[in-house]
This record gives structure tokens, sequence and C-alpha cells, in this order.
């Protein structure tokens, strides 16, 4: 599964992996205490664990709140997709079908509120995902036995066979309907926090659920901020799973624009801003605070979606013709330039698992991209013989989308076709385009990862059940339905259970064969640029929770 | 006499204070209270009264220019007072008014020419050919130049615009003329030629008027009877030799014993002095309504309203206590 | 040095138009005797208040122009300071104006405004001024002064706020009272109480009033002294009973002619004065009078001097050799008509 | 008196009623605005989709949702954000208050001394090269795009000059409470401050001059000279009184309009957490609780800022006073 | 003093040389005397002479598409090639950087994030903004008109239905309104029986700015109709039996229509301020269509290294609307000098 963020279009441009531009020195030594100033331009919605989906936004601070039985390493680089024990006190025993997963629940860990994390707790936490409706209840979840009966009538949930609680040795098992290779990974994002037994069963909204992380959130104001402190009842147990933080106090202000916010960092009022800085003032932060710049590959793609149902692009030479059209290095320097992002044709993000190299829509095809082709382009849109439609290009208000969009825009009339641009408010661009009956033609978004498996890419956006025509939800925005296709994700999928590395290749070949198709035009893998203040040491950017707030200290 | 050209019979008309959603509601003053009159053919009729006694809206009113609250005006032998805007238009032709203020009662925008010519061509009276023919005779009888007809009202003098609008009141040749205040706005030297012109035009015309003024002289010139109002009411009519020198009504001796002479060897009548203002229409005296001016008045006048009660040749007046 | 109060020699008022200077007042010239009731008539347009406007150096368009003398107890006015002119304003000369409703400022009460009078001239205290004020009033004989003190000045009838507005102007207790119109607005029975209160102010305080007026009715009511305007320029002057009686200048006689008469037989037609007064910027050559005269004759096309006759001063050739024959010669032929 | 209040009070609901209707159909009219795929959260099935619309109540007819989200808003006070879940509207908005009004309240100081005084000023030199220049300046005021104005103060303060003396001292943007430092409340404040009250201190200027000069004409400036008055008195006591009435009139109007978030450019331009930019976020999220809030609040200030001002207008100006 | 003013009023007869004036010339002309205000309406056309240009400035001059995206393109600049869209080399590397103003006829004001002429841009973004402040003021004058005169003119039911109405979105605080609207239409479009307008275009905007103002309009029109329909030559033409429709047309409209044109040029101010107000939050003018406040809204993301294209634009705002306010000031003067009109709203 994978997540669209359609709050903050990010400047970002992969570098080498976990590379950090701003040099931490040696000699920096740690340092205790003081606010951590962060500030965005505005929040996203409830802080419930349970059901905020904000991948890039909210989790990084659910995991310095909460633990999951496992999580990921708290580490940079690649260590941080691996998966250690949290408040499971070692890793799980796993039967030989794959069905059952037993943990060992680690005594003595306290929430903020003073209780400690039972076994209770861990099977509440688990009818509670069901209970508040967690967006992947019904397609993450319900892999527990009795959880497709919970997704029919939530409010009775209970998984009594699934989550099973052996107060006798402190075990919980999960049994599983069928073996499922990701499981584990389902538990270790923040939809796996455990929270107390007696949290409310709705949405939490603005108010913090219980803390077992070194932090606790003690005020949410969505127009305004948050504001965490350190949780007194915390005691390190797994350095590699929670480590202690540094800062005392984080204060997170919402509603500070990124020009803003570049402005206040660089004048020492801010710590570090979520939104990446505005385009325009990269030039005057690359020469002035270059050493205040971290820049991080991103699990992302940046795609225009065509909407493979409707004229033109129902015709695979228009889709195509336009792969080849569009100038990927232009869309990188609409995005700031070349060291922000990596030119890439096919869907699964540069370095992500199953990403091999595949650009056949490039003046020389090959593994990379290195050029437009309008010759190509001109004669697939001959052949189609669609010259002269109407295409209009739908994109958000935010962010570098509607410069993208102007950009198509011209690249579409430069091919014959006769294209407007419509900008729509972000905040429904997304709703808005999955929707078949507002036949968007086409559309761009930034597609992010949920956790490093290609699964959660290419069949939630190409398979036909990611298909809803007429719904609002509906996550394959091109209409993209290719039964053989499906047919080998499905064994992709079960490959992965038994042979890994063999279920990686089937990705990749599927990866590339979407790709021949062109229901989109990839343009390129984001990466992340962080501008932080000078006082902001010892910066570690994992993938799964960005930077690792607890592990930063101020000077 | 004859009978009357216009008869008024218990006419009144009230004005509404504010909108429906103002402050304090539709209250209403009431300006005419149950006035008659008779109008004759022929005569001249001069209506004086101070500002704010009711005599502009009497005149409105008779030409259901406004509508009167109730009562019956008839004209020409026709009850008028139910009709309709469109059913009156035809009879507009016959019944006409001059009004006080030249400069507001004649529309900037148009030529001279146009603001004359209109009434005859909406009455459908003549031809394009005649009507030109006509408004050359027109501007002859108010004494205006021919090619004054090309030009806009702006151009004009107070006492040209007067004839301009006189010309267009008697365009259509009407029986009837309501000259609301129609030389008050004007200088002496020039209101002495309008008012021989309003009376050269009545010996030429036959022409009927209802002639609405403040100034006694001005009126007892060109009247042949007067009327007196008195907030509201008519409290006098007679003769104007009648009126202006054997006033029955206080108010009128008052009135008339005000009126500055400017002839020096005129040894004046001693003045009778009134005390106070005109009391306001939203909170009208009981009884008499000049009771609380008049010098003679007594715990009757309070008490009862006095009715209009003739006192000898076509003579009405509105007192208990009428002056000899 | 004789006993007039105020001495004004060729007073001009011309404004500059985009058709050149405009006169509005052309060299008036009249006197004014301490206690007197001048009274200045004239059509509108005739010059009349823009007179009583420079007399108190109230004409501020920067476009005008004036020009002549004005000596006030032998202080030429137009020679003073601003500073010391305004010390004489209302203090000295005092004036009220045709309209109480917008002579006075809305948003004051008339007794602060009375008030606010006395304390700029005589710099008394607030208390002092107030009980001044309420005298005052209830000397114009406003009923029940107290509260008319505190009444806003729409909150009073035209009478009443012109009673008001002449409290003001006397509070000063000044030399000269000039009065522009002050009953125009008014109703006659309201006015005949007003002219009442005029001549019982002079009486009593023995102010020179200046009574400026269109109304040969008021005229002879109240003036001692009369001046006709015409055009800009004062074509008579003389004592009311000589100047109404025997009229020495065709306009003055035309004028009171076509006053329909209150008493008497009415005539058939009113004798009038054809045509309408020139405006200041186009006025004949010579006499201004001239196009509208029955009697103008070749003289007239240069401009007549004032003439004396009698004790009377008119500005008309016919009145040269102090004689009115050709009065009475078209007298008669009027009635013979 | 109290049936005016009552009257006031109808159409004050009125006004609100209509605007809160207008709104709400505004709303549903928008694609895309069924606020289930939000509230149902990211890649919800359809069936959840289903399931959220029914719970809260959007499968209901239109007049039915209106109901619950006005009951909700006005009686129960519990209405929460579609968007950001469990925040409560209510408060929202109260904790956006004090900002709006830190920003009004300082520009308005601004604008009324430095309009007043331009004003005044060009009256005193009219005609001449002083109040040319003035006027001229004020009416680059009003012709200036105030988020333009904005975005150019926030490039010089922040950026071009912000490392010189003459605006090191500005901090950068966003609001701070008074009560947390005065002194940064200030000086966060001074620049959008200045930038909204440029645009009202040019309209002052002209509004008021064009009033003054218009008092200048009128009779009772004329009667002040006569009494001997200095012209500063009169400018002061009678020329600006009357003319403060109709200044503070529009006063009235632009700062009730301004607190209910009329300056939501210059709040967005600044980052100021006020009334319009919580309006403008909430319009741009379709939330509609809190864009029903929003509206609801400017609506409520511009109606009583209209109500006010009825009544010190009729406090300040006696005419009106007793007109009523 | 007023004294002068007699002098105007000259009587008729006595001027040989001058023909009779109508109304509207004697206010034509006291407008032709007002030098300000012709020099501002020279300007104004001189302004709208060069946005009509735009199309041969981009042609013949700047060579470029001002609506394509020029993102690796080149230019000579005294004979050396000089890329349209820089990126940065200094430090790391971060950004690019479109070229600046180069004072030569190809991208004489720089370029935009795009890479495209700002120059061009402006001259077609000025174009717009004139198009829409034009006609969305002809048509907030006409609903307005229409509006205020029937609701001062039948009176009655209709009178207290249309000026409540008014009062409902006079109290709806303006940009709320723009912007609600905005965000609804731009989404959607806007149909209107048969008719569709499309989310991006120029009639949208044109519509909204044109409708949310008409209270504004016709609230002063109303009243003058009420006060008109009681004047003395009103009922005048009543007592000479005028049919209503001709006292409508002959006594009532002209001065609808004196009013009307009195509001025009502070109308438009109003609206070119709106539109750019509206674009600015990107809900006004939809690309690739261009205005002025979408060139601010295009500029905002390069203030800081090209601060030329938002400032420019601006400037251009401030010079149209200035002007548009000298003209209004002697419109007003010219044609009723009595009227009392506020400019500007936040």
């Amino acid at each position: 599964m994978l997540h669209h963020n359609i709050f903050r279009a990010t400047a970002m441009a992969l570098l080498l992996t976990s590379a950090t531009v701003g040099i931490a020195r040696a000699e920096d030594k740690p340092k205790i205490g003081g606010t951590l100033r962060l500030a965005a331009a505005s929040a996203a919605g409830t802080i419930d664990p349970h059901i905020s989906y904000e991948t890039g936004f909210y989790w990084p601070i659910f995991y310095v709140l909460n633990d999951g039985l496992v999580t990921f390493r708290k580490a940079a680089g690649q260590p941080s997709n691996d998966i250690v024990p949290d408040l499971a006190s070692e890793m799980p025993k796993i039967s030989s079908d794959g069905k059952t997963y037993t943990f060992k629940l680690r005594k003595g860990v306290k929430f903020s509120n003073g209780q400690e994390v039972t076994l209770r707790d861990v099977v509440a936490t688990f009818e509670r995902l069901f209970k508040v409706g967690n967006p992947n209840s019904n397609l993450w979840y319900n892999v527990i036995k009795g959880g497709d009966k919970c997704v029919e009538s939530p409010a009775t949930c209970s998984l009594a066979e699934g989550v099973v609680a052996n107060e006798a040795d402190g075990t919980v098992t999960f049994n599983l309907t069928q073996p499922d290779a990701e499981f584990l990974y389902k538990l270790a994002v923040p939809f796996g926090s455990i929270l107390p037994a007696d949290t409310q069963a709705s949405d939490l909204g603005t108010t913090p659920s219980a803390a077992t992380g070194p932090y606790m959130i003690t005020s949410y104001d969505p127009q305004r901020g948050m504001e965490l402190k350190r949780n007194p009842e915390f005691k390190v147990w797994n350095e590699d799973a929670q480590p202690d933080g540094y800062v005392d106090e984080i204060k997170y202000s919402f509603g500070v624009q990124p020009a803003d916010a570049v402005t206040a960092i660089q004048n020492d009022q801010l710590d570090w801003m979520w939104d990446s800085p505005p385009a325009d003032r990269l030039k005057e932060i690359s020469t002035k605070s270059a050493g205040q710049i971290h820049i991080n590959p991103s699990f992302a793609t940046y795609a225009a979606e065509m909407n493979t149902n409707i004229a033109p692009f129902n015709n695979k030479d228009v889709r195509q013709a336009l792969n080849f059209a569009v100038n990927r290095r232009a869309a990188i320097n609409i995005f700031g330039g070349p060291r922000l992002a990596e030119a890439n044709c096919q869907i699964l993000p540069v370095d992500f698992p199953g990403h091999k190299g595949y650009c056949p829509y490039s003046k020389n095809p090959g593994e990379k991209w290195a050029g437009p082709d309008m010759e190509k382009a001109r004669a697939l849109m001959e052949r189609s013989g669609q010259t002269g439609q109407k295409v209009t290009v739908t994109v958000g208000d935010a962010g570098f989308d509607s410069r993208i969009g102007t950009y198509l825009v011209s690249v579409l009339n430069d091919l014959g076709l006769h294209a407007t641009l419509k900008v729509i408010s972000s905040n429904i661009q997304w709703t808005y385009a999955q929707n078949s009956k507002n036949n968007v033609q086409i559309t761009v978004n930034t597609l992010w990862q949920d956790y490093p498996a290609p699964s959660t890419f290419l069949p939630v956006l190409f398979s036909c059940g990611a298909f809803h025509p007429g719904s609002d939800a509906s996550p394959n925005i091109s209409g993209y339905c290719n039964k053989s296709i499906d047919a080998k994700m499905e064994q992709a999928m079960k490959a992965a259970l038994t042979d890994p590395a063999a279920s990686i290749e089937k990705w990749s070949a599927i990866d590339h064969e979407i790709t021949d198709d062109a229901p989109w035009v990839s343009l390129y893998s984001p990466n992340l640029l962080y501008f932080v203040s000078k006082r902001l040491k010892n910066f570690t950017y994992s993938h799964q929770a960005r930077m690792i707030f607890s592990k930063v200290w101020l000077d | 006499m004859s009978t009357p050209l216009l008869r008024a019979t218990d006419v009144s008309k009230s004005f509404p204070i504010g909108g429906y959603f103002q402050k304090g509601g539709r209250r209403k003053v009431r300006i005419l209270n149950d006035v008659s009159l008779d109008v004759y053919e022929g005569e001249t009729l001069g209506l004086v009264g101070e500002s704010g006694s009711g005599k502009s809206t009497l005149g409105r009113t008779l030409l259901r220019l406004y509508d009167a609250d109730s009562g019956k005006i008839e004209f020409d032998n026709l009850d008028i007072s139910a009709k309709n805007r469109r059913e009156l238009r035809p009879l507009r032709s016959k019944m006409q008014m001059i009004f006080q203020d030249p400069y507001s009662s004649l529309n900037p925008r148009r030529r001279i020419g146009d603001l004359i010519a209109d009434p005859i061509r909406i009455h459908g009276q003549a031809s394009e050919r005649d009507i030109q023919v006509r408004l050359r005779e027109l501007m002859d009888m108010v004494g205006l130049s021919h090619s004054f007809l090309t030009r806009y009202p702006h151009e004009f003098s107070g006492g040209q615009r007067q004839r301009i609008g006189i010309a267009r009141a008697i365009a259509l040749k009407p029986k009837f003329i309501v000259a609301d205040e129609a030389v008050s706005a004007l200088d002496v030297s020039v209101q002495a030629q309008v008012i021989n012109l309003l009376m050269d035009l009545q010996d030429e015309l036959g022409l009927t008027y209802l002639f609405i003024a403040h100034d006694l002289s001005v009126v007892r010139q060109i009247s042949t009877r007067t009327a007196v109002m008195y907030l509201g009411g008519i409290v006098e009519i007679g003769t104007t030799d009648d009126v202006m020198h054997k006033p029955a009504h206080p108010y009128t001796a008052a009135l008339i014993s005000s009126v500055p002479s400017h002839d020096s060897t005129v040894s004046k009548s001693p003045r009778i002095k009134l005390q106070g203002d005109l009391p306001s229409p939203l909170t009208p005296p009981s009884g008499c309504r000049f009771h609380t001016r008049c010098p003679f008045a007594t715990a009757k006048c309070a008490a009862e309203v006095p009715l209009p009660r003739d006192v000898g040749s076509g003579r009405m007046v509105a007192c208990h206590f009428p002056i000899n | 040095m004789s006993d007039n109060i105020l001495e004004i020699r060729d007073l001009t008022v011309a404004f500059r138009t985009e058709q050149g200077p405009v006169e509005i007042l052309q060299g008036v010239s009249f006197d004014v005797k301490a206690g007197e009731i001048v009274s200045v008539v004239g059509e509108s347009g005739s010059g009349k208040s823009v007179t009583s406007l420079a007399i108190m150096r109230l004409i501020t368009d920067p476009n005008a122009m004036i020009s002549g003398t004005i000596r006030y107890k032998g202080r030429n006015l137009p020679g003073l300071s601003a500073r010391e002119m305004r010390k004489l304003r209302g203090r000295e000369i005092a004036m009220i104006f045709q309209d109480p409703m917008t002579a006075l400022t809305p948003v004051h009460t008339i007794g602060w405004q009375i008030a606010e009078q006395l304390r700029i001239h005589f710099g008394v205290g607030a208390k002092a001024a107030r009980t001044r004020s309420v005298e005052l009033l209830g000397k114009m004989g406003i009923p029940d002064p107290e509260r008319a003190y505190g009444c806003f000045p729409h909150q009073l009838s035209g009478g009443m706020r012109q009673r008001a507005m002449i409290a003001m102007a006397i509070s000063c207790d000044p030399a000269i009272l000039i009065a522009d119109e002050p009953t125009t607005a008014l109703d006659v029975t309201v006015q005949a109480q007003i002219l009442d209160l005029l001549q019982d102010l002079r009486r009593e305080y023995g102010s020179s009033i200046i009574l400026i007026t269109h109304d040969m009715g008021v005229v002879s009511t109240i003036a001692d002294r009369v001046l006709v305007m015409y055009s800009g320029r004062i074509i008579e002057n003389g004592a009311k009973s000589d100047l109404l009686d025997k009229p020495q200048h065709p306009y003055t006689l035309g004028l009171m002619r076509s006053i329909p008469p209150m008493t008497g037989e009415r005539p058939h037609r009113l004798p009038s004065i054809s045509g309408s007064p020139p405006l200041p910027g186009n006025r004949p050559e010579g006499c201004s009078f001239r196009p509208r005269c029955e009697f103008s004759f070749s003289k007239c096309n240069a401009a007549p001097p004032l003439f004396r006759c009698n004790e009377q001063f008119a500005a008309c050739f016919l009145a040269e050799n102090g004689s009115h024959q050709w009065q009475r010669n078209s007298a008669q032929e009027r009635t013979g008509e | 008196m109290l049936l005016a209040v009552v009257r006031r009070a109808f159409d004050m609901v009125f006004v609100m009623f209509g605007i809160s209707v207008i709104a709400f159909l505004i709303f549903f009219a928008t694609p895309g605005s069924d606020p289930s795929a939000r509230i149902a959260g990211r890649n919800a099935t359809p069936e959840m989709l289903a399931q959220v619309r029914a719970s809260f109540g959007f499968d209901r007819p239109l007049y039915v949702q209106y109901g619950r989200l006005m009951q909700r808003l006005f009686i129960a006070r519990d209405l929460t954000s579609f968007v950001n879940r469990g925040q409560k509207v209510v408060p929202a908005v109260l904790q956006a208050t004090p900002v709006t009004l830190s920003l009004v309240f300082g520009a308005a100081v601004i604008w009324l001394t430095a309009g007043i005084g331009l004003g005044i000023v060009a009256t005193i030199f009219r005609g001449t090269v002083i109040d040319k220049g003035l006027m001229l300046l004020a009416l680059c005021g009003v012709s200036m795009p105030v988020f333009w104005f904005g975005s150019v103060m926030n490039l010089i303060t922040q950026s071009r000059f912000h490392d010189t003396w003459l605006f090191s001292w500005v901090p950068g943007l966003g609001y701070t409470s008074f009560f947390e430092s005065p002194s940064l409340w200030f000086k966060t404040l001074v620049v959008p401050w200045f930038t909204l009250s440029v645009l009202f201190i040019g309209l002052y200027a002209r509004v008021l001059r064009a009033s003054l000069s218009e008092n200048y004409q009128e009779d009772y400036v004329r009667t002040a000279r006569a009494k001997g008055l200095s012209e500063s008195r009169i400018m002061l006591r009678h020329a600006l009184r009357t003319s403060l009435i109709t200044l503070l009139s529009m006063f009235g109007l632009d700062f009730g309009a301004l607190v209910g978030g009329g300056a939501i450019l210059t709040e967005v331009v600044f980052n100021l957490p006020g009334i319009g930019r919580l309006t403008y976020q909430a319009l741009q999220n379709l939330d509609l609780p809190f864009i029903m809030a929003t509206v609801m609040y400017s609506t409520f200030f511009v109606v009583l800022a209209n109500a006010l001002v009825d009544v010190a207008h009729a406090w300040l100006d006696p005419r009106v006073r007793d007109a009523r | 003093m007023t004294i002068v003013s007699n002098t105007s009023a000259a009587p008729a007869g006595k001027d040989k040389r001058n023909k009779p004036k109508g109304p509207w010339r004697t206010a034509l002309s006291r407008l032709l005397r007002d030098k300000l205000a012709v020099a501002s309406f020279l300007f104004l056309a001189s302004i709208i002479l060069s946005t009509a240009s735009a199309t041969y400035y981009a042609d013949h001059i700047s060579q470029t598409d001002p609506f394509q995206s020029n993102l690796d393109g080149h230019i000579e600049i005294s004979g050396e090639p000089a890329e349209i869209m820089a990126a940065d080399s200094e430090g790391l590397g971060l950004g690019v950087t479109p070229i600046g103003p180069t004072w030569t006829g190809q991208y004489l004001l720089g370029a935009d994030a795009q890479g495209r002429d700002v120059a061009a841009r402006l001259l077609y973004g000025g174009q717009n903004s004139l198009i829409v402040a034009f006609s969305s003021t002809a048509l907030c004058l006409l609903l307005a008109g229409v509006v205020g005169t029937v609701s001062g003119f039948l009176g009655g039911i209709v009178d207290t239905i249309l000026s409540r109405l008014l009062d409902i979105i006079w109290a709806f605080p303006i940009y709320l309104l723009a912007i609600s609207l905005s965000i609804v239409l731009i989404s959607k479009g806007l149909q209107i029986g048969p008719f569709h307008i499309p989310s991006n275009s120029l009639l949208l905007p044109i519509t909204i700015i044109g409708v949310v103002y008409v209270p504004y309009v016709a609230r002063p029109i109303r009243g003058q109709v009420l006060t008109l329909a009681k004047s003395d030559f009103v009922l005048a033409s009543v007592c000479l039996g005028m049919p209503t429709a001709r006292i409508l047309v002959r006594d009532i409209l002209p001065n609808v229509v004196t009013t009307l044109i009195v509001f025009a040029p502070i109308m438009m101010s109003l609206s070119i301020l709106t539109e750019s107000s509206l674009s600015f939050l990107s809900i006004g003018v939809q690309p690739p269509a261009a205005s002025w406040g979408t060139i601010i809204q295009d500029g905002q993301g390069l203030l800081y290294t090209r601060p030329l294209v938002a400032i420019a634009p601006g400037l251009a705002i401030i010079i149209t609307v200035l002007c548009l306010n000298f003209l209004g000031d002697g419109v007003k003067e010219a044609f009723d000098p009595k009227a009392k009109l506020r400019v500007g709203k936040d």
C-alpha cells in the first residue's frame, strides 16, 4: 500500500543512500535538553496512530511516541528497513505454515499514564484497529482470524481467535487465515502501536493517546501546533527499537509557510521544517547555509497518471508518445534541479526493493533516461490519430503540481493535442482524481511507500481490484486493468513467502511490463531535502521514520 | 353658480414614516384631514396657508398624483378617486400642474421642444408637423423664442423655466391647472410677469386654476375665491375680497395682519399676534386644531371640532367663534 | 468725523473665472449710522449678500478679488490682520443668516454654540457662558430657554432657530448686526415675530442693523434707510419713507409696482418689468438696467453715477436734475390704460 | 425602543440565516466536496465510505443536514472539523479571534491617526501642491493590491534589508501572543499593521478630505467664521466634528468586516493565524463545519457592525437620533 | 463661496457661438477640461494598446511563446549563449534560476519559473486583467442597474425581496463570497441553463466579480431611483399622462446611466484588484492563461531570486488602478459632483 501525500510536494533528490550533506563533526558531543522547534505549513488531521495515514508527516512523530510489538530499526540508511523487536522482547516465533506468530511481551514497560503495558492492551489494540475503521483494516489486518467479520461489523469486533493472549507465559499469538509475507511490516508501522485497552473506541481526533516512547504529546491544536514533552515513564529497553531522546521538548508550529520557515531557520528561530524549502530559496541556502542541508532519498515516485479508459489516453500510442516527449530533466528543474531528484521512467522508485533501471522512453532506451525523443513521440501521435483531441490536465494547487501541470500542458500542446490546465484545491485533488465520474484525463501525484516492499506500489495502483468506478476511493487512478498482470502479481505475492529473492525478480518484471503499457508518465524519484538549524546536530535519516526526532540534539 | 368642475369631498391623506423594516414601523402622519372643496369652471381658487399646512399635498391629491386614503374626488362630473394610473391617463390632458421649483420639475436631459411635445405625442393629438406648429404657438403664448426649443433646461433662468413649465402644462389644452407655488421661487420683477401670463392664459384659454401659494398678496391678485388651510384642514373659504378684507377665521385674520405691506401710505390694521409655532401633524391638537395658537380660544375649542359652516354668500368658516 | 459707524467706499468684488474676471459688486459705497437699520434690497444675484460677506471678510474663495475700503469706526477692515479681524467678527460685527437650519452646526446644541461665542470673545467660564446664553435665549422670546439651551438645531422650529441664531449674534453686544435675509425661510406669522424682535433689539441695544432682503414688505416694516441694489450696484439710496413714496430710479418704481397690493383695488394687470436681471458676466454696456427700462434713452449707454435728489440718491440720468417728473407721467399713462 | 431592538435582532438573524444557507449550498454544489472520503481517511474502501456517509448523515436530505449542522454549531456547540477530526470548531474560531483583533486593532489605530491627519492637512492646504501630493499618495495606497504590497514588504524586511539596521529587528513571520511576549507581539505585527493600514489611510484621507471640503462650503462654517472663531477651532470643533460622523460610520463597517475576516489576504501573506486565514484554509480544505463557523462569525461581525454603526451614528448625530 | 457658479447657468441666446449642449456633452466637455483625467485616460489607452500588441511583441520582439514552458532553451546575449533556466553551480548546486532581466528584446524582464518571457506574459496578462475588469464591470453595472431600478421603481414586494437579497449578499464579506464561489466554480464550471462555462474560462472570474459587487452599486441606484420616482419631473410626467415605461426610459434611466458611468471607472479599478487577489489565490484566471494576478502568484515563488517577476505585474496593477481612480474622480466631477462613492475595500 502506499500513501499519497497531498499536503506537500517535497523537493527531493537522491544522492547517495542516506548521505548527509551537512557533515556532522566528530567532535560534536551529545547534549541533552533544550526545545526542538519544528514547523509545517499546516497540520494533518487526527493524531490517532490507528487512523492517521500521514506516513511522511505524522508517522515519524508516532515513532517516538508509541511502540508496536516490532518496529523498524532506528538507524540511518539501509538498516532502517530492518525489523527489530520492540514491545516484544524478541522476534516472534513463526509457525512453519506461516499462519501463527507468537510474541513474548516485554515486562515492565509503562504507558505515560503510569499503567503497565499488558497483553490485554495488545489484544485491545488490534480490535481497536477495526473499531475505529483503520484505513487498512480491510486490506492488511483482515488476514487475522476474525478480521473479516470485524470489517463487516466493527462495533462488535472481537479477535478472540485471531489474537490470543496467554497470561501464563506472557505471550500473544496471532492466528492468520493465510500466510502473509509482509505481516511484520504491518505490525511495525504506527498502525501497530500498542495503546491502552481503555482507549476510546473512536477517533481520538485531537486528543493525544497514552505514549510508550520517550515523548508524549501534551497539546495539539491543528490550527497552531503540537507540543511534545518527555514521557516520565520511559526507560530504554532496546536502543535499536526505541532510543531515548536528547531534547526535552519538541514544539511543532503549524501554519508556517515554507518560505517563512526557511527564513526562520536561517535566523535561528526554527530548527527544522517539514515542508521542503521553496525552489526559489534553494540557491540561497545552498550557498549560504550548505552545512544545514541534508539530502536523502525517499521511496516515492512522482508521476502523471493517465486515465486509460477515456480518450485520448485510452490509446497506448498517445500514452507512450507523451512518455517519449516529456523532458524529465525539465520537470526536475521545476523541482529544484538535478540534485534533488533522479529521472525515472518506471513505477517503482529508484533504489526501492525490486527497482531495476529500465527506461524505454528515452533518446537511447536503456537503464536510465537520457533525454526526450520528440521524433518518436510525434510519430506515435501520428499513428494514434488522436491529434487535436482535447485534454484537461487536472492538478492540485499546492507545491509543484501546478507547475508540472503547466509544463505537461505545454508538452501536450507540442504533441498536437489541445490541452488546458485545471487547478483544483490540493485537498480534494486526490479523491477527485480517483472518482471516475469526474472524468479526469491526466493528473499528477507523488506516490509514497508504506513499507519497503514492491507490493505497496504495484497491486494497489494497477490491479483490477483497486479500480472502483464512481468511487472517491479508487487508488488505481489510471483505471488500469490487465488480468494477466493481476495473475502475475498474485504469484509474486505468494513467492514472497517462500522465496523472497524470486519474488523481487517477479515484481521487477511486472514493473517493467506495466511501464511498457504506459498508464503513467513517471517523471522522477524525488529526494528529501531537509533544511535544519545550525544548532541541530546528529541528523539521522531512516527510510521509515525519516529524521529520527529522538536522535537529534541541540548545540 | 354652475356645477363645480372639480369637487372634493372629505378627502384625507396620510403618509407613512419609515419603511416596513425600519424602526417604528409604519407610523402615519395625517397631512389632509377630511378636506372638502369645490372648484368652479373658469375661476381661480387661491389656496393659502403656512408651510406644513398641507396645501401642496391637497393639490397633488386632487390631481390623483397621490392616492387619497378616503374621500371622493369628482372631476368634470366623473368620479376619479377610484381610477388607477392607466385609467387616469386619458383624463390627464384635462388637468395639469405647474410646479413650484422650475429647476427640478424639468428633466434636465431633455430638450425643451421634447419636454413640451411629449405630452402631445403621448396623447396622440397631432401629427408631427402639427406638433411643430403647436410648439411654436405655445412658445409664443408663454413669450419665449422659438429658438429655445432645441435647448436644454439648464440654459434658462428661473422665470424662463417657469414659462416652459407653463407651456408644457397648457400643451394639452387642459381645463384645470393646479399651480403649486408657481411663482414663489421667482424674483419679484419676474413673478409679476408670470402672474400676468397666467392670468392672460386663463382669459385666452378659459382655464380654471387652483392657485396654491403662501404669499397672500399674490393670491389676492390672481384668485377669484380664496381658501385658507391650517394643519391639514380648510378653515375658511370665500371670495377673495371677503376673505382678505373681512376675514372670519382668527387664523385668516392673523395671517393677513402679519403680511408686511410695502406701501407705507396704507395704515395698517393692528396685528393679531399668534403664539408659538405650527403644531406637528404627528400629534395634532384636539378639537379645533388652531386652538393652541388662537387668541380667542375657549375650552370649547379644545374639545369640539368646529365644522365648516356657511356664513353667507358661499363663504364657509370652520370656527366656533368667527370674527364678524 | 461723522456719526457713521461703517463707511463703505467703492467696494468691488470680482471672481476670476475661465471667461475672465466677473465683477459681482461694482463700486458699492454706503454708510451706516449708529443705531440705524439700513436695509439692502435687491433681487437674487444683485450682490446684496456678497456685500455683507465682503464686509465681514467672509469671502474665502481664492479666486475672489476684493477692493475698496470698509471703515468700521475708522478702521479699514480689509487692512486688518486675520487675527484682528477675527476679534472683530462676532464681537463688533455679528451676522445672522437666511436659513438657521444650515447656518447652525448640526452636531452641537444651540446653547453650546452661543456659549462658544461668549467664551471665545469674553473668555468667560463655562458656567457663566451658560447662564448668559440661557438668559439671551429667554430674551429672544424662546419659551423654556433652559430646555432650548440643550436642543440641537433640528429640534427647534424655524422661528425658534432663527431666534437662537439672533441670540448668538447679539450675545457679544455687537455694534453692527448684519441680517442676511433673516426671514425668507419663515412663514409670514413667524416673520412678523422676528421683525418685531429685531426692532426691539435695536431699541434695547442700539446696534446698527444691516438688513438684507428681497422683500419690500420687510423693508417698509423696519428699515430706516433703504439701499436698492441692481446687478452689483447700488442704484438708489434714501430714507425709507422717501424712497418708498417717491422712488427715483425706474427699477425701484418697477419693483414696487410689481408687488401685488394687499389693499385697495386689484389691478387688472400687474405692472411688470420686462426681461430678467443680467448676470454678472453678461451686463449690458452703460446702465445695466437699460434693456429693461421703459424710459431708457441715449444717455443710458453710459453708466450713470449716483445723483442726489433731495435726500435721496439714484443712479439714473432721469434723476440728474433732481426731478421725478417722469414718474408722474408714466403713472398717468398707466392709469389711462 | 424595545421594538426597535427586536426588529434589529430579527434583521441580523435573517441576514445570517440567508448567508448560512448560501454558504451551505455553495459547499454542496462543489464536486469532490463529499466529506466522507476525507473523514474515512485515505484509501478507504467504497464500503467504508458508505458507512461514514450514513453515520455522519450525508445521505440525508440537505435541509436535515443543514439543520443538524446549525444545531451542532449554535446549540450543542460541539461541531467538529471534517478535516482535522476531533477539532472543535467553536474554540478554534475563538482562538483565532485575538490574532485578528490584534492585527485589526493596531492597523485601525494607524489608519485612523494617519488618515485623519492627512485628510486635515490636505484640507488645510487645499488647492496647493501639498494637498495634491498627499492625495496622490492616498490614491496610491488605495490602488495597491494588499497582497502584493505585503509580499514586497516581506521581501524588503525579511530578505533584502533584513541584515541592515533598518529591519534587523523584524522577527520571522507568524504570530506571538501578547501575553507570551508583548514586545515580540508588537514587533511581529508592525509590518502587517502598516501593510493593512496603507489602503485605509488612503481611503480615509480621501473621504475625509472630500467631506471636510464639503463642510467648508456649508453655511454653518460661515457662521462659525462670522462668530470670530479661529480657523483651527472651526476645523476641529465644527467641520471635523461633523465629518467624523461619516468617517466613524465607515470605520465601524470596515472594522467589523476586518474583524470578521476581511483581512484574509493580509493574514495569508503575513502568516497570521487569524480568522481570515482560518476561513481561507477551511475553504481550501472544503471543511464545511469550519466554513460555516467562520462565515457565520464574519457575518455576525458585519451585521453587528452595521447595527452598532447605526446606534453610534444616532448617538453622534443628533439629527439621526431624532429621526427614529 | 460658490457665487461664481451662477455664471455657468448662463441663459440662452446670449452666447451665440455655443450650440446648445446636452447634459452628456456638457459633462464630456467638463471631463475634457480635467487635465488629470484626460492624462489618465490617455495613459490607460496606451496601456490597453500595448497589451493589445502582446501578440506582436511575442512574435517579433521576444520571439517566444509566452504560454509554452521553455525549461531547456537558450538565447544569445551579446553573442554568448545563455541558458534560460540555469542550474546553480555554487554551494551545493541546488535550485534552478530563471534568466534575469536581459535588457534586450528577448527576456527583457527575465523568465519565470517555466522559462517563459515575463515581459510578453505581462502584456498578455494585462489583456486578460483588463478584459476581466472591463467585462465584470459591465456585468456588474448591468445587473446592478436592472436590480436597483426595478427594486426602486416597482417598490412593494419586489423591492422588499430584492433589497433583502442585496442585504444578504452585502453582509457576506466580499472576499469570502468571491473565494467561495471561485473554489466551487473553478472545480466544476458553471451551468446556466443550456450554457456551460468551463472552469478555465475567463467568463468565470468575470461572472464572480461581476456578481459580488452588485449590491455595492445596486443599493445606491435603488436609493437614487426611489428619490427620482418622487422627483418633481417624474411627477410632472405622471401628471402629463406619460406611460410608466416611458417615464422609466426617459426620466429615470438617463439618471441611472449617469450614476453607472460615474461608478464605471471605480468598479473597474475594484475589479482589477479583486481579480488579482483571486488569481493570487489561484482561483481567478486559470493557467495557462495569465493575468497580472497570476503572474504575481507565479513570481511569488521567485520573490527572492527574481523579484521583478512579482514586482512588475504589481506595478502594472498600481499604475492602471491609479489611472482608473484619477479618471473616476474626473468622471465623477464631470457627471455628478454630488455623488458619494466609496472606493476600495480590502
